[in-house]
Order: C-alpha cells, then structure tokens, then sequence
C-alpha cells in the first residue's frame, strides 16, 4: 500500500508532515552532509529578529531526565543576514522553509514579520510568542490572551503569507491563548514551546545555566505537548495545529496526528540523531500502513475519547 | 563549518580497554560512510550509546587514532554519560557522528610543536604527534597527579614519540605541572608553537605564559554540547571583542586569543 | 562530621527533610517489611476525603519518558476511615504524619479539614488544591488565586494545626497563587503536584488512560519543579517551602534544599525502588559532609544567582 | 495484603536462556533477605534493572521457579521494559521486590487441578503443577499459536508433569485453542477447578466456560502496575458489585466471579 504523507496548509503543501522545529536545526544546511532538507516536510528556521541578537551567556544547555534545559537566548544574526545569507541556498536545496520570528517588542515583531513577507521562499511565518528565555520579545506575549492577540493582529496587517502562532505551555488556560490567536487572525497553531525549568549544581550552589532559566525540551515534555494539542483541537477553533514536544519515533508523531496535529515539528531529537526526522518519517509512513490509512491527512484528530 | 565529510554511523565496540584511572580507550568499527582517514588531530565525534532517553544527548570525545574503518577514542568516566559509554561491551553499537570541528593546525616545517596535555585532554595531542610527519620537531608534555593519571605512556614509548612527564606528586617523570614543564622548554631557542588540551584552569596557565614569550598558542576546549555541528548553539564561548564563537565549529580548537576562558 | 538532617517547620519536628509525597507511600505502612517509616522525617498520607471516593476508570497509571501518568483520581475510603484504621498503627509506628486532603467543593475540604483536626497524631495537614484528575475538589481550585485563598481561609478557620497548601504547576503565574495562599493563612506551601498530560495508545487510537487526562510525575518534571520552588522562594512570602517532583538522589533533593525547600517529598521514585527515600537521605547527609554543612537548615535557599 | 514476607533486594542475572518466540528464561541470584522457600505459586516479583530513568518502573513477572537463593522468571519481549530485561547479561544486577499477591489456592486432596495458559500465561502455573503435593491431581493444559510457542514443553516433560498441549496451526499437539482442550477436560466426572493464567480473552472464555460447567475457576490477571504493593492504586480492576480490587495486592489471582473482565 502506498500511502500519501504529503498535506496541505493554508495553501501551502508540505511532502511529509514531519518538520524541524525551530532552533533545532539551524538554518537547514548545516547537517546537508547527513540529510538533504528537501526530504523533511519543511524547515523552520532559527528564531529571526529585526536585528542581530547577542543570546544569552554560557552555559547555555544542561541535559535533565529525558529532556535538556536550553537558554540560547535567541541569539541570531538577523533578518536581512537571513535573506542574504540563509535563503538563497535554502531556496535552491529545495526546501520548503517556514521562518520563525520574534522581537523585542511588537514594533520589532511586526517589522520582522514585513520584511519576512517580502522574501522569496518563505512559505509562512511562525511567529514565536513563547520564548521562556529572554525578558522581552518572550513568553509574556504568550501567557495573556490579549497581549497575543494584539500581536498576531499587528503581524497579520503586514503579511499574506500564512502566519501560524507558536504557543507556550506556561500557561493555566492554553485554549484561551489559542482562541485570542484565531480571533486575530492566525492560520495555524504550533504548540508547544518548551517548559520554564531550572536546574541546579549542587557543587557549586550555582544555576546550570548562565541565564538561570532555561526551557524544557525532550520526550520527558511529550504528554504536556500532546495533552495541549488535544484541548486546543478540541476547542474546535478552525485552524490546523503543528504538534510539538519530544517527538522521538513515528508513533509519537503519531500520537500528536490523532490528538489533532496536521504537521508535527521534531526538535530535540535532532541532537540524539540528526537523521532522527527521516527516520520518524519511515515509521510513521509505516504506522499508516498498520492502520490502513491512505492518507497521513485521514488520521488527523481521530482519536477516539 | 566545512560539514562535507561528517557522517553519522552506527558502530561496533570492537575493544574496551581498561587504562586505570577510570579511563577506558574504546575502540569502535564504524560503517564506511565515515571515512576515518579524514579524520584530522583535534577533531572530535559525538558518540551515543543504546540507551533510552536518560541520558538523550551523544557525548563529544577527541579521536584518539584511527585505522581503516576504525576508530579510537579514550573515555574518561566523569558522570553518567560517560559511565555509560565507558561500560559498553564488545559488541555493543553505538552512534557515531564526525569528523567534527576545526583541528589543530598541521605541523610547521622548521617550527616545533610543544603539546601540553593532562589526563584525559591527552588524545588530540597523542594524534597530532602520531602524526607529525618525518622530521617535525614535536614534543609531548604529559601531566598528571600521579603516575596512574599517565594512561597513554605505554603508546608513548612504543609510537616512539619524544615525551616528557610530570606528576604533582613526583611519582613519575618531574614532580610539578604541565606548566612546569612547558615553562622549562619554552627557553628554546628557535621557532615553537604550543598546542594545549587539558583543565580550563590549565589552558589558562599555558595561555598566559605563551602569551609572556610571545609564542603562539592553540587551545582545545570543553563545553557541554548538544548537536556538535553548529545548530543549537549551545556550546558557546565569549570571544575578546564581544560576540560568541562556537565550540563545535569555530573550535574545538581556538587561538589562544580568540576566547575568554 | 555529624549533619543534623532534623528539620522544624511551623512547630513540628521532621528527623529529616525527607518525606514521602502523597499518593505514592499508601498510608505510610504497606511497606513496613521494606522501611520503617519512623525513619523517614514524615508520612505524608494519599489523599483523603470526608467522604469514601472511588477513583477513576482504568487503566490508571502509564510510563511516560523519564515518568509516568496517573490518573487514580483520588481514591480513598474517607476520613474516618482514615482515623479508625490508619491512624492507631501509624501513631503506634511513631510515624510524623501529615494528613493530605481535599473535597469536592468548599463544604466538603472544610468539614475534612475540621475532622482531621481533631484526630491525634496528624501532625500537620496538605491542602490538596492541584489534582488533575478529578472534575471537583481539583484543580480548579489551585489555578485561580482567589479561589484558592478563599479555601485555605476556609480551612484555616477550622484548624490550629499547621496548614500546608500544595500547589499545581498547571498556571502561568506559580507566585500569584502562592501569595493568595500564604496572604489567606497558610503555614506552608507544597510543590508541585503533577503536571497534566495525556498518553494515546496508536494501534487502538484510545488514550492510555481510562480518564484521558492523568498527571505527570517523575523525573521529567524536576526542572518545571526547581523552577518553581525558586520562583516562590524569591518572591520572599516567609513560609517555608516543601519541594517536590521527580527527586530520586541526594543530589536532587539537595536541588530543592538550594532552591528554597525546607522539606521535600519523594513520589514516584518509590515506585521503582521502594526504599528511595532512606538512600535519598543517606546521600543528603553525605552531600552536607561535602558542602560543610553541620545543619542541613543552613542550606536552604543557598542558591547563588 | 500481608507484607510481612516481602523483601526488596538486588540480584544478579545467573542465566539468561532464550527459549525461543521472543522468551528467555532468567536465573536470578537473590540476596538472603528474600526467601526464596516462602514463595508460592501464582506469586510475581517486580524486576528493575540498572538502567536510568526510562523505563522508570520495575515490571511484574510471575516466579517461575525457586531454588535456594534463586528464583526463575520466564520474560516474553512486548515494549521496551521487558526488551532491556531479556538483554541482560550473566552477571548484570537487577533489582527485585517480592514476593507478592495473593497466589493459586494451594491443590486439595481429591479435587483435580486443571491449569489452562498459553504463552507467558504459563509460568505461575508450571509452579503450581511443579509444587502439588504427590498424588494430587494435576493436569497442565498449555496452548500456543504454534510449536514454537510452547517454550516450556522439554521442562513439562522433564519435571513428569501431566500436561497436553494444542497450537491453532496444529503444529504441536491438537489443533485448536487451550478452551477447546479445557472444554474437552470439563467432563471429567469427579471434583475439579481451574486455575488459568493467559491473555483476557482466554481468561474470559475460560471463566465462562467454568461458569456454564459449574465448575470452580481462578484466573491471574495482568494489569499495568507501578508499586506492586498496593500504594498506587494503579492496577485496579472492576469487581461485579462496584469499587475496585487491586491486581497487585488482592489478586493477581482472583476467583472468576470476583473481577469484571
Ligand atoms: C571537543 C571535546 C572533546 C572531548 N574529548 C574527550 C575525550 O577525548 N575523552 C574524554 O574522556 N572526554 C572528552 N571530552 C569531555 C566529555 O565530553 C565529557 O566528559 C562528557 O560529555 C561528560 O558526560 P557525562 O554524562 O559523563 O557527565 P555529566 O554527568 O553530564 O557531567 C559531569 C561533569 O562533567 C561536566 N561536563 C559535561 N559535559 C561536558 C563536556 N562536553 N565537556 C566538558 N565537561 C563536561 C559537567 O559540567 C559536570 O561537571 C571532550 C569534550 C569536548 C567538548
Ligand atoms: C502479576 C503479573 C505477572 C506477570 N507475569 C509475567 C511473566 O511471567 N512473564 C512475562 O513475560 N510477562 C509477565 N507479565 C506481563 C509483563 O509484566 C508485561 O509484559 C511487561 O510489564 C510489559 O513491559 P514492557 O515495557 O515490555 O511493555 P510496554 O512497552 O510497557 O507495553 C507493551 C504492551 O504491553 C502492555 N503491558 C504493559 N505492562 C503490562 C502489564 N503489567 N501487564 C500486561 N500488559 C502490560 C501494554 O499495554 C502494551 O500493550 C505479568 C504481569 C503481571 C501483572
Ligand atoms: C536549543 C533550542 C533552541 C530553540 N530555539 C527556538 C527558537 O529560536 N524559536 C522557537 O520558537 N522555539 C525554539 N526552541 C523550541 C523548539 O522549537 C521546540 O518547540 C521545543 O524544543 C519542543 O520540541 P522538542 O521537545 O522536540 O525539542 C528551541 C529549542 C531548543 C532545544
Ligand atoms: C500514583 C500517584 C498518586 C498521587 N496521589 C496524590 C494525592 O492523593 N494527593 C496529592 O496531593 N498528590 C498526589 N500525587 C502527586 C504526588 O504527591 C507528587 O506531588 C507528584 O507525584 C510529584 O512528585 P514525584 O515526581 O516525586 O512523584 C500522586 C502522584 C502519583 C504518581
Ligand atoms: S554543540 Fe550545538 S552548536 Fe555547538
Ligand atoms: S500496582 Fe500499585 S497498587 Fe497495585
């Protein structure tokens, strides 16, 4: 049985529905030695800002159980180094790219939205409103159905190209956040970011990491992504959703495609295995077969509560 | 980043030698597709074993040596990761991604190489005197708390590499550090180069005396790592001019200058 | 060295800060033949309710990377029951003992929290305020601040025994519900409680559990904990704190210690290893011999940011 | 539960034998603390090994045998928790926490004990077979999908246990299903029970054919469990008159009547 991986998003396609997440994969070509981007639903890239962005001081990673704490910080050269620099070999890979973007206020995330509208080859914007690791442009957008709103709207003035909203899970009520989103005019939900964490040596009495706190990432998240992705899908709110959170094998990928997930991001894996999404890419094809669906596409939000 | 000949292979445990210590030197068969005779002095691979999620991320481990399809590298237990790694057996696969990162440079003809390595910052140095080709002037300076921390003698002696020891407390070769010994051989008289593995504390030392003679110096670094290919940018260090530099692919080996430490 | 692991909190005397947390240590004597729980520094019991409660459908518990979902969904035979049965053999173990517990609405944590004041031997009780898995008496009640002060005043009202409040991850704003609580007369704050997630089993597109919903416990969680327990610490509201999630080393415990934990508890590291919680207070008297510490009170909220 | 007997203890991996259709059977040397002699059958012992934390949980095994310091388990692969215990290696530590559960009603004098499992179902009833007193009447009724299946046969044989055995491809035995071999026992005209032990849908055909007979059943139940000892509440099966009984502590053995299927 052959079966049809590919899906379509607010008029975009995508061959498989299995993409980077972002900040787990660069800008797309720094692993080609070992997996060619044109093979991956997509690419999201990096964080983007208007401006170059410093990040956060080392260390900026620690492992924890089954998860790691990361406080990049968001550190990326960019969006005009991005269009220079990033798309022209991205767009000759082949690559269908989705560009992550933030700023340090909704000034900067409605310029960054602009300026990505205007770049060949961007097939939709994710916008980050959930980035636990730096004091603005970050997670306080993200935590109140308002502010997110405004935001998305703001963005959603300055571009055509479809615009998805990536939440975080620090939150009481996800679907209030997903609702203010939808209302204002988002194509698509990614969730979910990572979880607020800190870890502590114990040697030295100092935090693992240099900013503190840091986000939670890995399998260890998987059941708090997949328990958001079925409340928003639930919620009915109209849009497709982008499940992510410690994807690891096909049937986790799975799993978010039944709770209501039509794409699936793969992060942290990544790091374990760079081939890690082609290989979640085979199991799931597999899984499809195992339960006789044709199309990836016919599995979404059949789960049976 | 010049990723072109990085690969990711699944590998064999061919050896796991015991080298007291808590150092073990695996010996790994890893698929073609690597091709180990790319491999230059100072890169590094991640390794990854079996296991489930805990530990998730691969470990970063300098290639000791290489022969055809294989590779050596030396596992010095410090935690859980490496604990994990140090007690696989023969037999037992493993992951593989390298060559990686920005090696040291190749020897100078007509200017000689002081490699200054404690512990289990020795291998990149082993593997840069290994080889030196014919008639480079290379010297390995080893040091250790005590004599048991000398893992890599034997394979000293028998590659017939010019060597020098110390322990701090005196029970092989000089009593003192590896700064001591350095410090001695900077008085020679021609062109030299230092290249250092070792502790930050150590690296700093080095740093700051080569930096007093006015002689160059590479430093390899250690950080945590996530990917080891640039895409986490987990493993930055401060460069002097403000911005980062990736250890993973800027380093691991850098010019003295060109980090914080 | 001697360490003094002895611990005093709101006038009771815990021989060491380790605790077993609720829910996962039964009524403290299921395991007499593995631990005594005179060695431990407290029994914290499964919830209780004023009256007997079922508990959920099955499957109630899953393993989840690095830990596990469960949704027991409290059950328990109720508080006389407790007092009758449980209670004469837990005095007579000279167990420290706090009474967990929680009701469907209001009426019914007062007219529990009332009964347990009464019964000799608790010696402090823990308003359940964050179960995830049940409808009423749940969540709810943790996730709006001043739903929560108004039960702890409640509760407040009807006991002198020293009043511990724990708190659900599940909110975006960990501090504002700590405050409400301490501001309505809490002695002391308990986190957390377990983070809500969800598990699909792909071949029947079922969920794993009988409830759907289940909470996630287990090592996953201690960086979302650590974050927590920090947060609360700094935020200086001069109660002490009893940290907990996903410890299962000394080191870990000693995590919390550093964080702002006066106490911990350990839950699910039981499971795998009945006798955790004596080898967990063997490494952290050993983990004092390396820090110097002579008491183990001198290390609370050491943290150096 | 009387708990009085349990011990948590660490073991070594004696031998670790593959019986073939993805079962091995493990010898496990456990430490005096855990009275081997005190184990009856139907009894399980939870095992852990020494990995970190995933899986996290022991996993619930029926003792297959005992002898002095010893216990044997027999581990059919499914996930990932009995994959890692069936690799273990002779020497490996695991832990393990038993007995535990209620076991099989002890055999009766003139009453004949037919035991029906299939597959893994089939240790705690080996046991029971292997421990009837002389001159008690026991017949073993084992069924598999194939020969291979029947991974216990040479040790029927060699323990002279009476026992017949059918495979639905008619490859071992009779052809057909261990129910059609039960039903086929049933007319046995003198008193008699069944003690079965297998997947739910065999239990359930079982019981209800020991319903129908009027004949007296036990069944073990396997459930999730986290504790084993009755803490978590996470093994919970439905009894006919409302609330719940826990595998664990007030089974796994049950009378038929007792838990809804
Ligand atoms: C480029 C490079 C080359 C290396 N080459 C070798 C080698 O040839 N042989 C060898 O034995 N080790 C080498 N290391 C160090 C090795 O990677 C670490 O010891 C290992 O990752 C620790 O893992 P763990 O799980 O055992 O320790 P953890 O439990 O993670 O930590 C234990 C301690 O080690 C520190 N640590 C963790 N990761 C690293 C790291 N990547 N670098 C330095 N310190 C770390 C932690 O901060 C902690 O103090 C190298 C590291 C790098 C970056
Ligand atoms: C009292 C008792 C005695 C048992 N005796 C034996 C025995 O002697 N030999 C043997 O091989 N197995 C026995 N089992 C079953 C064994 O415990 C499970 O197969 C094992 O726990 C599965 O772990 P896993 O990680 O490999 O599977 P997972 O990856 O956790 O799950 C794989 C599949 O097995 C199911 N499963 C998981 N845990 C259990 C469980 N405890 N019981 C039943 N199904 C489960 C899951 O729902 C899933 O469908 C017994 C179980 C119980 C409760
Ligand atoms: C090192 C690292 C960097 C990340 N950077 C970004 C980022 O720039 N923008 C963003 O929206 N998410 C970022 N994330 C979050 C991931 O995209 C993803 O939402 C999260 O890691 C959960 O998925 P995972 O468990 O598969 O890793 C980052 C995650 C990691 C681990
Ligand atoms: C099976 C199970 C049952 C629980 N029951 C309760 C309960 O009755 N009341 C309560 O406040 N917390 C309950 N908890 C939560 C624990 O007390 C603890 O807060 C949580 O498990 C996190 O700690 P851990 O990671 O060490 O398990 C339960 C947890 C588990 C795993
Ligand atoms: S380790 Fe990921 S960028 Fe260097
Ligand atoms: S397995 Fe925990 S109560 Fe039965």
């Amino acid at each position: 049985m052959t079966v049809d991986l590919a899906m379509e998003l607010c008029g975009v396609r995508f061959a498989t529905p299995v993409l980077s997440a972002s900040g787990t994969f660069g800008y797309g070509l720094e692993t080609a030695a070992v997996l060619d981007p044109a093979d991956l639903g997509g690419v999201v890239t990096k964080g983007i800002s208007p401006l170059p962005r410093k990040g956060n001081p080392p260390p900026r990673i620690c492992e924890t159980a089954a998860g790691m704490l990361n406080s990049i910080g968001l550190e990326n050269p960019g969006v005009e180094w991005f269009a220079d620099e990033k798309m022209p070999p991205l767009r000759a890979a082949g690559a269908t790219v989705v560009a992550n973007f933030f700023g340090d206020d909704p000034d900067e995330y409605v310029s960054c939205a602009a300026a990505l509208d205007k770049i060949d080859g961007v097939a939709a914007l994710e916008l980050n409103i959930s980035c636990p690791n730096v004091a603005h442009g970050g997670m306080q957008y993200g935590t109140d159905p308002r502010l997110a709103g405004r935001l998305v709207s703001a963005c959603r003035a300055v571009t055509t190209k479809p615009l998805w909203a990536k939440l975080t899970p620090n939150v009481t009520d996800i679907v209030a956040v997903a609702r203010a989103c939808v209302e204002a005019g988002a194509d698509a939900l990614s969730l979910i970011n990572t979880l607020s964490g800190i870890g502590i040596n114990v040697r030295t009495r100092r935090p693992r990491l240099g900013n503190l706190f840091g986000g939670l990432s890995g399998p260890a998240i998987k059941p708090v992504a997949l328990r958001m992705v079925h409340q928003v899908y639930a919620a009915g709110l109209g849009v497709p959703l982008v499940g992510i959170g410690g994807i690891t094998t096909g049937e986790d990928a799975l799993e978010f495609i039944l709770a209501g997930a039509s794409l699936v991001q793969v992060g942290t894996a990544t790091f374990s295995e760079p081939t890690a999404m082609l290989r979640i890419t085979d199991e799931l094809r597999q899984w499809c077969r195992e339960l006789g669906a044709e199309r990836v596409g016919d599995l979404v939000g059949t789960l049976k509560v | 980043m010049s990723t072109t000949n990085v690969a990711f292979v699944s590998a064999q445990v061919l050896a796991n030698e015991d080298l007291g210590a808590d150092c073990r030197l695996l010996r790994l068969a890893v698929e073609p597709e690597l091709d180990t005779s790319a491999v230059r002095p100072g890169q590094f691979v991640m390794v990854r074993g079996p296991w489930a999620h805990h530990p998730m991320l691969p470990r970063p481990f300098s290639v000791l040596d290489t022969a055809d399809g294989q590779l050596e590298i030396l596992v010095k237990v410090v935690g859980r990761g490496t604990t994990l790694i140090a007690g696989l057996h023969r037999g037992a696969s493993v992951t593989v991604l390298g060559p990686l990162g920005r090696p040291f440079p190749p020897p100078t003809p007509g200017v000689r190489d002081l490699l200054a390595g404690g512990g289990a910052g020795i291998p990149p140095l082993y593997l840069h005197a290994l080889r030196a080709p014919a008639g480079s002037a290379v010297e390995l300076l080893y040091g250790g708390r005590s004599a048991a921390d000398l893992v890599l003698v034997d394979r000293f002696a028998a590659a017939r590499l010019s060597w020098h020891c110390c322990t701090e407390d005196g029970s092989a070769g000089s009593k003192g550090r590896v700064t001591d010994l350095l410090e001695a051989q900077l008085d020679f008289p021609g062109d030299q180069r230092v290249l250092a593995c070792g502790p930050t504390p150590m690296l700093k030392a080095v740093a700051s005396l080569c930096e007093a003679r006015g002689v160059a110096c590479w430093i390899s670094l250690e950080t945590e790592m996530a990917c080891g290919i640039g895409i986490c940018r987990g493993c930055s260090v401060a460069h002097p001019e403000g911005g980062w530099r990736c250890t993973c692919t800027d380093g691991p080996v850098f010019e003295a200058g060109e980090v914080v430490l």
